[in-house]
């Protein structure tokens, strides 16, 4: 098997113990199951889903922040997700993370300075301060922040300032995969949209993988090449962005999408609800069969007893459900 | 024209606090007639929520309103404590945001109606009891009998913010403040909050004030917009206009920066810089060092609200004419 | 915020003072703490008419009273910091630990912090003072140990929600080891608790030094210590009362300014944190 | 109806026995009068330092012979249990079974029956007690805790302990309820064989706190209270309502040096008698005394104890005064290189005692001895090696003469000379062999004579210092009339005791 | 509230007290022998050696230990050196003095401490608020015994209204239970209006507020029944401070209670005695955390069956 560019995730499957005390059983709560993804460098995926779907999850179980239940994680072709953590440590410098909140994930306590540089120090302790504060000021630059802020404290800065500290600290080691955690879920739309040029902006200059996770589909639709639709932690749906959008297969995707509003107040005229209803059933016990269905207007009695493959189609895009693949079967 | 429903003029709300005092909102005045919605859109901090807060007296202790807000006669900012709290629940109701914690999670869904209906509606128990499950089930909760002696945290984030709508509502008010109820929701379930809200609006006549960031909510559910930066208004019109031909060009900086995804991709348009925080001084257009059309004059002269291009009113020197911005370019794909 | 100065600056004043007294108070008189002159005893002070030669007059052997003060203050409060400290780090360090480790050593702190949790300390400090008799050892490694408990449960529980603070989350995932992140980032977040924390076990550790020496176990002669001088003072409250109302107020204003300050430090480090 | 008073006696502590032997102690030697009488007893009013003695349970006894002494007991003595006391009683009071067997009930008592040969009930009324070498003064044992007469079959049936809770005696008062962290309660016995007890009834309450005893005091809760530190009695006399009433008691507080080297417990500097020389010479006995006690007590000479008259001179002085040139010149001789000397001792073992060693310690650290106390809180800590000095005190209470002193504290069979943990002294055989002869030679002043040889070698060895004569005192409320004896006893029965018109 | 969790939580009871009966056991035989306590200081050996005998305490450390062990399952709590009687009957007697003195300081504080906070937090930065946290610190910042001894100058000696102490009359349990319950009068006034003022500042009752709940109802049915939470933890607290305050205050007021009692046995080493009163305070606060746990799943519906978080 020749060793393959970029993120590999194969059946990837978590499951938090949800513990009721010493005299019963930790009850199993499955937050992902079988997942199967692919980042090629330079691209990016998007990953969509309702809260509570397994999003985080996904990013914690790749950066091996949580234990796995099943699957493989390869990058560049290497399973990390079976290296010893000693080994591990080895490959960590090539995948960082960005979180949702930005201030909240600086601590308030240290400079900038020395937030960005923590990667530094824990992978790169052969560097000279002098060196180090080199590579910061370099990576402050790329996210457009002065070099003056260096001095200064996580308070003194504005939301989509600290982003920048965050994607700098993210960067500061030139990795090739980038988890964007609902990166800019709470920013301000202005500030938004500051931070989705400069991730695509970081993506063309260092040939980043992009696994970005996000709620919002119009954000994902802006700046993923391929797009993932979770749900109660299973794949659903799986497609190029363009295809995605113009053809959403499953009905889940269909409901997200149509659920979505526009700024054009003459759409919305127009705009249907989708018809589901209810809310997420509870993960500690999903319902059988597709997890859909039981929201799902198309559900059929088939889906309440088996799930659906995930089953590609001819235009790259895959889809778990029975009644979706049964219009258009799988090329073979 | 009728006399509108609510009436507020030259609003001001300042803030003490250790690092000085903070101007949160200066100096606004609009009106909103019975059924009507008005759109408050705006950035984080640009004083959307304390404008409405200051109409029922529920600043934070450090907060002073000024100026005049009448509703049904009576204004509202000359009111006691007392006689507020008599116009709470009764004329001016309001939804907040985070349904997680807006619920007393120590009493069960029913006491927390009940009580509501039973000191603004004088009904006995049993009524109240049957009434607020008229409520819920009103609101589209499933299995509402079942759900009424439960606990907020026993409900979903969706079903709990369709309770605090069902209390909001409880005592027919004639004017519900809504802030920012759905940006804390899935979007499958923000769509079908608005859709009650909506429906809700409709039968009762109520006029709603929809505060968000979310352009799209706007344009769903509102009738009219009024777009807030740094504690000012500096555009304001029926949604159409506003949304569709923004003039100011912050209104048109906010919506080239947002991704529609019922329009072809394009790139999106960043403003730069970042909102101010309440406590610079205040002199010329606040938006001037973010904006692409200051000139010097922006910085000195402050503005007025005026209707410069048409129907609607911007507070700005050089209004943007149609299709001049958005500088939103579609992506060529 | 001139409110929160006033509430600090006052308190930090009085305890200063007192910290001035333990230190420099010697200059205050010409005698030791510990010479006795069989001549002079009970001399009262002079504002009942004593003479400035023994300014707060003298006990049973004639002995200053000023200069024991001095020294029963320095005794006290060295006593109270060190055995602050020697709970306050050893509580912080079990909390630390507890709170990263799910296994066994996490129980044991946890199953330890509820056994001493579960034995009013007072009866152990009792227990072990009568029983080992008194040395300045044990007495110092009771009232370090005094409160440890606290310490480790407040720390855990802050800990443990530190640890899922984003920046902490963050720290992780950079692949930062679990020293570096307790040492970085966790114990500066977690510090306000424990010095607010310290700063109710500070005057709760001179009062178990008061008590224990009320119930005839406190620190041995020749030392002396202000919770000894109340107790001594105590019988003669009908002839004597500044015997034990001198003490009584220099404990009153210390545990008083240092509750006082931590209220101060309290509103001003973490105004929702909530402690009884 | 009753019009007698309900009595309350506010004291600080209760031990945990009131069985003659076992619960002897200054605690329950306050109860003890009320709850038995004694075989003999002092002429306590005219004669304080006990040198008549009068009947009691015994109404008569002579020396049948050297080794012989028979006593008539009285008849119609109730038990508090209603039975009559018989000769069988003491004899069993008495007896090898009870306290001077291989396997006695109440070994502690030994020390009471020296010289005890055998007991026996040889009438109805009379018992006779035979000794191993002559005893012209055994029938003065008799008024010591040996002398309370027990009923011999109710204390065999409940056994020692039980009969320490709940005691039978023929006293003027029967126990009712004894709870030892709280109170003794007693009740007029109403057949008292000596008239009719004047109180209905007795608590002995215990309240730790002299301010609470002395509140109690003079509101009125309480009737008498004991122990008033020295300093405070001129508070206690400005209340008109209550009156301070001091006695001698009858122990003599000292400091045991260590005078052996025992080397499993590491070096003891004390042991060279240069240094112990040194250190008795440092201290200003009287001074100390007079300071803490004004003229309430006395610093004696050792030995030379007012309540042995016999054997008391008022002219004696120690052979080791205060001189502190000598201290010095003592010091210098001896070995010690300043190795730290421990001293332990109990807190609040005795009034004031904890002041004077402090000042002790420090003239001895004056000295250029390095003193360390060791301040414990009970006994079991005291008495256990390493420790150069050790409180104690000695009781004089048993025959009228300082045999028991002597002796009893200082003998081959003492605890200081046997105990695993704490002994410090190992009698000279000279002094062993003076102290058999002094036994047994039945004339008084060649006793007299042997005892100033033995006291002599003490001294010589220096294996303590002697500091004073205890002082026990009382705050008696101006209800009562109340007549105080020396030592620790109350007496509250018929005669002692009435309420003032 | 499941079973389970009431079984974990009594396991927890049974092993807390077995680990401090133990615990204490060991301190006790550490110690040295209990019978120097026991007899005269000038009992020659051999009167140590038959009383040794006597109580068993020449037997090896570990068949003393099961042995005691044993005893406790069977309700055997040894015996009392000093009265020769089951350890069991000398404290047995004094449990209930000293429920009533910590059930009479906890009214004390309550009565005291919970209207006090609750008005300082609703007249937050007024005067009051500053004379209710002033005093909290007062009663805080006190030792207990001298202000039992004031107390006791004061009315007993000055005024001569109350007793000085004992338990005879209804009048003499006043200055102990305020003796007792001041200290924690002030914890609890200081934690109510803290928890008032939290409360106070929550989403819910700004929703309360904003629909037009009266005040006084917002107090009592809103703000109170959110108090209850912290007000049940300090209480759960305040049982191990009550009883290390009651040693302290028995003994002042000659109360014969357990604390006076614990004094005396801990001199006197009665180790039969000390072991049952250690393991008697780690039964009762052992209960009485349970019960404070009992009560949050009763109190707070959100935590129903899920553990307490260890922050307290
Ligand atoms: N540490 C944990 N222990 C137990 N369950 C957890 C834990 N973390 C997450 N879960 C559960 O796992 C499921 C997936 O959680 P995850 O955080 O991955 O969702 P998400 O998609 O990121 O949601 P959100 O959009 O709210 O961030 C949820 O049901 C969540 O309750
Ligand atoms: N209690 C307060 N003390 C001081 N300043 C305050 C206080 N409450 C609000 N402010 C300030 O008032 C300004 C307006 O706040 P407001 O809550 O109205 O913003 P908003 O537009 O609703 O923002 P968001 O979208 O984040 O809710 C902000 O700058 C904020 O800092
Ligand atoms: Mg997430
Ligand atoms: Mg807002
Ligand atoms: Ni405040």
């Amino acid at each position: 098997m020749s060793p393959e560019a970029g993120l590999v995730v194969e059946n990837l499957s978590v499951s938090y113990a949800i513990s009721r005390g010493p005299f019963r059983r930790a009850d199993e709560l499955p937050a992902l199951r079988d997942v199967d993804l692919t980042i090629a460098p330079g691209r990016t995926l998007g990953v969509v889903g309702e809260s509570g779907c397994g999003k985080s999850t996904l990013a914690r179980a790749i950066l091996r922040l949580q234990s796995l239940k099943g699957g493989v994680v390869r990058w560049n072709g290497e399973a990390i997700s079976a290296l010893s953590e000693p080994a591990f440590r080895r490959v960590r410098p090539q995948m960082q993370m960005v979180f949702q909140d930005p201030v909240a994930s600086l601590n308030p306590r240290m400079r900038v300075l020395d937030i960005i540089a923590e990667p530094l120090a824990t992978h790169r302790p052969e560097l000279s301060g002098a060196q180090r504060r080199q590579k910061v000021l370099e990576a402050m630059e790329r996210v457009g922040l002065r070099p003056e802020m260096a001095d200064r404290f996580p308070h003194e800065f504005s939301g989509g300032q600290a982003q920048r500290i965050g994607i700098a600290r993210a960067i500061v080691l030139e990795p090739g995969l980038l988890i964007c955690d609902e990166a800019v879920s709470a920013l301000d739309v202005s500030i938004r949209a500051q931070v989705l040029v400069l991730l695509e902006k970081l993506q063309r200059e260092m040939g980043l993988s992009i696994l970005f996770i996000s709620h919002d589909l119009s954000v994902v639709r802006q700046i993923a090449h391929d797009i993932l639709v979770l749900y109660l932690g299973r794949v659903v749906e799986q497609a190029p962005r363009d295809v995605l959008f113009a053809t959403p297969r499953h009905p889940y995707t269909q409901a997200l999408i149509g659920s979505v509003l526009s700024a054009d107040p003459r759409i919305e005229k127009a705009h249907q609800s989708p018809p589901i209803g209810g809310d997420l059933p509870s993960p500690i016990d999903p319902p059988p069969g597709c997890p859909f269905h039981t929201r799902c207007p198309l559900a059929e009695p088939i889906c309440a007893q088996a799930m659906p493959g995930l089953e590609t189609w001819p235009d790259g895009g895959r889809v778990a459900c029975h009644v979706a693949n049964r219009e258009r079967p799988a090329a073979a | 024209m009728t006399e509108p429903l609510l009436g507020v003029k030259h609003l001001c709300v300042r803030f003490s606090s250790p690092s000085g005092p903070v101007l949160a909102v200066n100096d606004v005045g609009f009106s909103l007639a019975a059924g009507e919605v008005l759109g408050v859109v705006g950035e984080s901090g640009s004083g959307k929520s304390q404008m409405f807060m200051a109409l029922g007296g529920l600043l934070a202790g450090n907060g002073r309103a000024t100026g005049e807000a009448w509703l049904g006669g009576r204004n509202l900012l000359g009111l006691t404590e007392a006689e507020l709290n008599r116009v709470r629940g009764r004329e001016l109701a309001y939804v907040f945001q985070d349904p997680m914690t807006a619920l007393n999670p120590y009493r069960t869904i029913s006491a927390q109606i009940t009580e509501l209906l039973r000191f603004n509606r004088g009904m006995d128990g049993q009524a109240a009891r049957a009434e607020a499950l008229r409520l819920l089930e009103r609101v589209r909760i499933p299995e509402a009998r079942r759900r009424l002696d439960m606990f907020p945290h026993e409900f979903s984030g969706g079903m709990r913010q369709r309770v605090t709508i069902a209390m909001a509502l409880s005592n027919n008010p004639k004017l519900l403040v809504a802030d920012e109820p759905t940006t804390a929701l899935d979007v499958t379930v923000q769509i079908q909050v608005l859709d009650i809200l909506e429906e809700l609006r409709r039968e009762q006549g109520l006029a709603v004030v929809l505060i968000t960031h979310d352009m799209g909510v706007v344009a769903r559910l509102a009738h009219k917009v009024m777009v807030v930066y740094a504690g000012t208004i500096v555009e304001e019109g029926s949604v159409e206009e506003v949304l569709l031909a923004p003039t100011h060009p912050y209104t048109t900086g906010l919506l080239a920066s947002m991704p529609d995804i019922r329009r072809p991709i394009r790139a999106i348009t960043p403003i730069p810089g970042h909102p101010p925080d309440g406590r610079q001084e205040r002199v010329g257009c606040m938006f001037a060092p973010r904006c692409f059309k200051a000139e010097p004059v922006c910085r000195a002269e402050t503005p007025a609200l005026a209707a410069r291009t048409g129907r609607q009113r911007q507070a700005c020197h050089f209004p943007v004419a149609e299709g001049e911005a958005p500088l939103a370019r579609a992506v060529a794909s | 915020m001139a409110r929160w100065r006033l509430g600090f600056v006052i308190p930090a004043f009085l305890l200063g003072l007192v910290i001035a007294f333990a230190i420099f108070g010697d200059f205050l008189t010409p005698h030791d703490y510990g010479t006795s002159s069989l001549l002079n005893r009970n001399k009262p002070p002079v504002f009942a008419g004593g003479s400035w030669a023994y300014p707060l007059g003298t006990d049973g052997l004639g002995r200053d009273l000023l200069a024991r003060l001095v020294f029963g203050t320095r005794i006290s409060i060295g006593l109270a910091l060190v055995g602050t400290l020697i709970g306050a780090v050893l509580g912080t360090v079990l909390g630390l630990i507890a709170a990263r480790s799910n296994n066994l050593i996490g129980a044991l702190i946890v199953a330890g912090i509820d056994l001493q949790a579960a034995v009013p300390f007072m009866i152990i400090a009792l227990a072990t003072l009568a029983i080992f008799g008194n040395s300045l050892t044990l007495f110092v490694v009771i009232l370090g140990l005094y409160g440890w408990e606290n310490y480790a449960r407040l720390v855990r529980g802050s800990a443990m929600s530190a640890h899922t603070l984003p920046f902490v989350e963050a720290a992780r995932s950079i692949g930062v080891g679990a020293m570096t992140i307790d040492r970085r980032h966790i114990l500066p977040t977690v510090f306000n608790v424990v010095i607010v924390q310290a700063t109710l076990n500070f005057p709760q550790t001179i009062l178990l030094e008061s008590g224990l020496s009320f119930l005839g176990l406190g620190i041995q002669p020749p030392f002396t210590s202000l919770g000894q001088l109340l107790g001594e003072g105590r019988d003669s409250l009908g002839r004597a009362w500044w015997l034990a109302v001198v003490p009584g107020t220099l404990i009153f204003v210390t545990t008083l300014s240092v509750s006082l300050l931590g209220d101060a430090l309290r509103d001003r480090l973490d105004p929702t944190m909530r402690r009884g | 109806q009753d019009s007698r008073p309900d009595f309350v006696v506010a004291v600080n502590g209760l031990y945990r026995s009131i069985e003659p032997i076992d619960g002897n102690s200054t605690n329950a030697q306050r109860i003890m009068d009320s709850i038995y009488d004694p075989l003999v007893t002092r002429n306590w009013t005219e004669d304080p330092e006990g040198g008549e003695l009068r009947p009691s349970l015994a109404t008569a006894w002579e020396q049948v012979d050297d080794l012989t002494w028979r006593f008539t007991i009285r008849e119609g003595v109730k038990f508090h249990n209603g039975e009559t006391m018989t000769a069988e009683d003491v004899a069993f009071t008495l007896s090898a079974e009870r306290i001077w067997g291989d396997n006695a009930l109440v070994p502690a008592g030994t020390r009471y029956t020296t010289s005890f040969a055998s007991v026996e009930a040889i009438d109805a009324t009379t018992v006779e007690v035979k000794t191993d070498i002559p005893d012209p003064n055994l029938p003065y044992r008799f008024v010591t805790p040996l002398g309370f007469v027990v009923p011999k079959a109710h204390y065999l049936e409940v056994g020692v302990e039980a009969f320490g809770q709940k005691p039978i005696g023929t006293g003027p008062y029967k126990v009712v309820e004894f709870d030892q962290a709280s109170h003794v309660k007693l009740e007029a016995f109403e057949d008292y064989w000596g008239g009719t007890p004047p109180l209905k009834t007795i608590e002995f309450r215990i309240v730790p706190e002299f301010s609470a005893r002395l509140a109690g005091m003079v509101a009125g809760e309480f009737d008498i209270m004991v122990n008033v530190p020295i300093d405070e009695v001129e508070t206690v006399e400005t209340y008109p309502e209550i009156t301070y009433v001091s006695r001698p008691g009858d122990n003599y507080i000292m400091f045991a040096y260590n005078t052996l080297d025992l080397p499993e417990f590491g070096p003891n500097p004390v042991s060279d008698v240069n240094l112990r020389y040194a250190m008795s010479a440092a201290i200003d006995r009287d001074a100390l005394v007079e300071a803490l006690w004004g003229d309430a007590t006395f610093a004696p000479a050792p030995f030379n104890f007012p309540d042995s008259p016999a054997f008391y001179d008022p002219e004696v002085k120690p052979l080791i005064g205060y001189d502190p040139e000598a201290a010095k010149a003592w010091l210098e001789k001896s070995s010690y290189n300043g190795e730290e000397v421990v001293v332990n001792v109990v807190r609040g073992a005795y009034p004031n005692f904890d002041l004077a060693v402090e000042f002790l310690a420090e003239q001895w650290r004056n000295l250029g001895i390095n003193i360390r106390l060791n301040i414990v809180d009970s006994w079991p800590l005291a008495l256990k090696h390493p420790f150069g000095l050790l409180n104690m005190s000695m009781s004089t209470t048993f025959d009228g003469t300082p045999t028991r002193s002597i002796w009893g504290f200082w003998g081959p069979d003492s605890a200081r000379a046997t105990r695993a943990d704490d002994r410090s002294w190992a009698p000279p055989a000279e002094f062993v062999a003076l102290g058999e002869q002094y036994l047994a030679e039945p004339d008084v002043a060649k006793k007299v004579a042997l005892f100033r040889e033995m006291v002599a070698i003490w001294e010589r060895e220096q294996p303590a210092l002697m500091l004073w004569r205890s002082i026990v005192n009382w705050v008696v409320s101006n209800d009562y009339e109340w007549t105080s004896v020396n030592g620790n006893a109350m007496l509250l029965g018929p005669g002692y005791i009435s309420v003032k018109n | 509230m499941s079973l389970s969790f009431v079984l974990s939580k009594l396991l927890r009871l049974v092993l807390t007290v077995w680990a401090a009966a133990t615990l204490v056991f060991i301190m006790l035989r550490l110690a040295g022998d209990p019978v120097a306590a026991m007899v005269p200081s000038d009992a020659p050996q051999i009167v140590i050696d038959r009383y040794r005998e006597r109580f068993g305490l020449d037997q090896p450390f570990i068949i003393q230990y099961f042995a005691y062990l044993r005893g406790i399952l069977s309700g055997d709590f040894g015996i009392s050196f000093r009265t020769g009687g089951p350890a069991w009957d000398m404290v047995a007697p004094r449990i209930l003095p000293t429920l009533i003195l910590t059930g009479t300081a906890t009214l004390v504080a309550i009565v005291l401490g919970v209207p006090a906070g609750m008005l300082a937090a609703a007249n937050h930065n007024s005067p009051f608020d500053r004379l209710v946290m002033s005093f909290s610190v007062f009663g805080f910042a006190m030792p207990n015994f001298f202000l039992g001894i004031l107390l006791i100058l004061l009315f007993t000696l000055n005024w001569r209204l109350l007793p000085s102490g004992g338990f005879e009359h209804p009048q003499s349990l006043i200055m102990p239970a305020i003796t007792l319950g001041l200290a924690s009068a002030g914890a609890y006034a200081r934690l109510t209006r803290s928890a008032v003022l939290e409360v106070l500042a929550s989403p819910f009752m700004r929703t309360a507020r904003a629909n037009g709940v009266p005040p006084l109802r917002r107090m009592t049915h809103h703000v109170l029944r959110a108090v209850l939470v912290p007000l049940v933890t300090l209480a759960g607290f305040s049982i191990g401070a009550l009883i290390a305050g009651a040693v302290v205050t028995e003994t002042v007021f000659a109360w014969p209670g357990i604390g006076r009692l614990l004094v005396t046995s801990v001199t006197e080493r009665d180790l039969a005695v000390v072991q049952l009163i250690v393991i008697l305070a780690a039964l009762t606060m052992a209960i009485s955390n349970m019960m404070v746990d009992l009560l949050y799943g009763w109190l707070d519906p959100r935590i129903g069956t899920r553990r307490r978080s260890g922050a307290g």
